[in-house]
């Protein structure tokens, strides 16, 4: 209940920096906000109480926490910066020719 | 330790508020750098170091770069 | 509780109020500068003294040295970081006061690279 | 034909209060459509059953590898992995090519001089320290992502502390080009390997097991390790290379 109420804030922050603020750059970051919450709900919703995935030598271990959201976890973050780096680079090459990155003022977008 | 969970996320949401919050932009990356410094103290409170180092590491380290190296070579034109 | 624990605790908290010490330099200074200053001597000292206790409180040899390592590392780059910080913002010109009183870093300015 | 202009800010006044109220509607709309989706959500019981369980009771005999998390990476969902370094690729050949630059880049004189020499310290130890956690990823916490990400960290110092030129005479984009070449033929030739020994596209190579807690040990995990690390590392170096075109040209 808690990790629900917790993603459907985080979400809702993204959620209204991406619709609601016209600068690019804060597009982005919320973008990233938006990432950053579900990868927190399914972290936070796999764990059950158990150890760290990880086996020690000489010892019989079972109770552990479920790896495999852990590892698409590990994936969804990697491939979150190599896109944002991307969205960034698509930013920079828009504000060379328009001058600005206000999404309102770029001209031939919205008239 | 759920005390300590608790405390943890009314940071997390105030960092995120923050960084929406403002118009700057380098207040904006520098909140958001210290909301993945957060995030990465709630995976290791649910027992997940590989994403908690992967946080870490790109989320604190390498995507404050990325994006301040964005915003250095922006020009804000005559309308402003 | 053995003695060991107890010298754990006392470092941790040690290192703690100091770093209660530099959140209040932090919201109490009036510029970049002193804030900076409040940020690095004290926070250094402050990380340094929580990882020693860790290092006693978790007491397994390569797990302690480990931690150590890592205060090392935090003696080493956090006034590095700092100086780093505190070199480009006189260089840009934030906040500085409109007329100088002691002013002896712009000598050294165009020496060093 | 004559616009009024004294309407005219207050209509766009108007139009954007629509627009802002019509905005509001749609975040609470979704806000209620998240609740009411969570609250018909069933719980959780992944252990209990299916795949989860699976890898938790035979993951170290299957493998051989500690970390359960890098066994399911690089061996369960290893093709996973191939499709995530194939869009990590993609990211940099799209940088590349938007932000394609010809001549020496522009360089700075870098930080002052204790930045530059504290750092030529620190630095063989935060590769010593990258190169720790891909070696030990089926070990310890870490792998080949984390570990590269912590390499691709040395060439940003380089290039802002010394200076772009300095980074440009010791990792040349040649060389980063070529390592990260040679990462992704190191992860398609395991990849094949595995079909031609054990039958299948990316199977654990068994004649590589040793016992069980040493640092070669978990088939073909710690050489995929080292492809993805080299890959990783030297793909967010050509990111971040591209990206300082003119940014750090003034001395601080």
């Amino acid at each position: 209940m808690f990790t629900n109420l917790v993603f459907i804030i985080l979400f809702m922050i993204g959620f209204y920096a991406l619709v609601m603020k016209t600068n690019l750059i804060k597009n982005v970051i919320g973008l990233n906000l938006m990432e950053a919450a579900v990868f927190f709900w399914v972290i936070s919703f796999s764990d059950i109480g158990g150890e760290v995935a990880i086996h020690k030598m000489g010892e019989e271990m079972t109770k552990f926490n479920d790896p495999v959201p852990q590892a698409l976890t590990l994936t969804g973050i990697v491939i979150g910066a190599s896109t944002a780096a991307l969205l960034l680079t698509l930013i920079i090459e828009l504000n060379k020719f328009s001058g600005t990155i206000d999404r309102e003022k770029i001209e031939g977008l919205n008239d | 330790m759920a005390v300590l969970e608790i405390i943890l996320v009314v940071f997390l949401v105030f960092s995120a508020l923050m960084a929406v919050r403002f118009d700057e932009e380098l207040i904006s990356i520098i909140f958001l750098s210290i909301f993945s410094l957060i995030l990465t103290a709630l995976y290791l409170l649910h027992k997940a170091a590989d994403v908690a180092l992967a946080e870490a590491v790109i989320g604190a380290g390498l995507n404050t770069a990325i994006f301040m190296s964005a915003i250095s070579q922006i020009r804000h034109g005559d309308s402003d | 509780m053995p003695i060991r624990l107890i010298a754990a605790y006392f470092l941790m908290i040690t290192g703690s109020a100091f770093a209660i010490v530099t959140v209040l330099g932090l919201l109490r200074f009036p510029d970049v500068y002193t804030r900076i200053h409040a940020g690095a001597v004290v926070l250094t000292i402050s990380a340094v003294l929580v990882t020693m206790g860790t290092a006693i409180y978790v007491w397994d040899f390569f797990l302690s040295a480990k931690i150590i390592l890592i205060g090392i590392f935090f003696l080493f780059s956090n006034p590095m970081a700092t100086h780093a910080i505190a070199r480009a913002s006189y260089k840009r010109e934030i906040a500085l006061p409109k007329e100088y009183e002691i002013d002896a870093y712009s000598d050294y300015l165009g020496r060093d690279v | 034909m004559e616009i009024p202009t004294e309407t005219q800010p207050e209509v766009e006044s108007l139009n954007k209060l629509m627009k802002k109220t019509l905005i509001s509607v749609v975040l609470a709309g979704v806000a209620f459509a998240l609740y009411q989706n969570f609250s018909l959500m069933p719980g959780y019981e992944g252990l209990n059953v299916g795949l989860s369980n699976y890898i938790i009771e035979s993951g170290l005999k299957d493998t051989g590898s500690l970390n359960l998390i890098t066994a399911v990476l690089y061996d369960y969902r290893a093709f996973d992995s191939l499709g995530e370094s194939t869009v990590i690729f993609g990211a940099v050949s799209g940088i590349v090519l938007i932000l394609s630059r010809k001549m020496l880049p522009v360089s700075s004189k870098g930080l002052s001089f204790i930045v530059k020499r504290t750092l030529g310290i620190m630095t063989p130890f935060i590769a010593l320290f990258g190169l720790y956690v891909i070696t030990h990823g089926h070990l310890t916490p870490g792998g080949g992502f984390q570990g590269g990400v912590i390499l691709a960290a040395i060439s940003i110092i380089f290039s802002i502390v010394y200076g772009s030129a300095f980074d440009y005479r010791r990792y040349s984009p040649q060389t980063k080009t070529a390592l990260e070449t040679g990462g992704a033929l190191t992860f398609l030739g395991l990849g094949l390997a595995g079909i031609f020994m054990e039958g299948a596209f990316l199977h654990n190579l068994g004649f590589l097991t040793a016992e069980t807690g040493t640092l070669i040990s978990a088939g073909s995990i710690p050489y995929i390790n080292i492809g993805v690390g080299f890959k990783v590392g030297a793909g967010l170096a050509i990111i971040f290379y591209s990206m300082i075109q003119k940014t750090f040209e003034e001395d601080f």
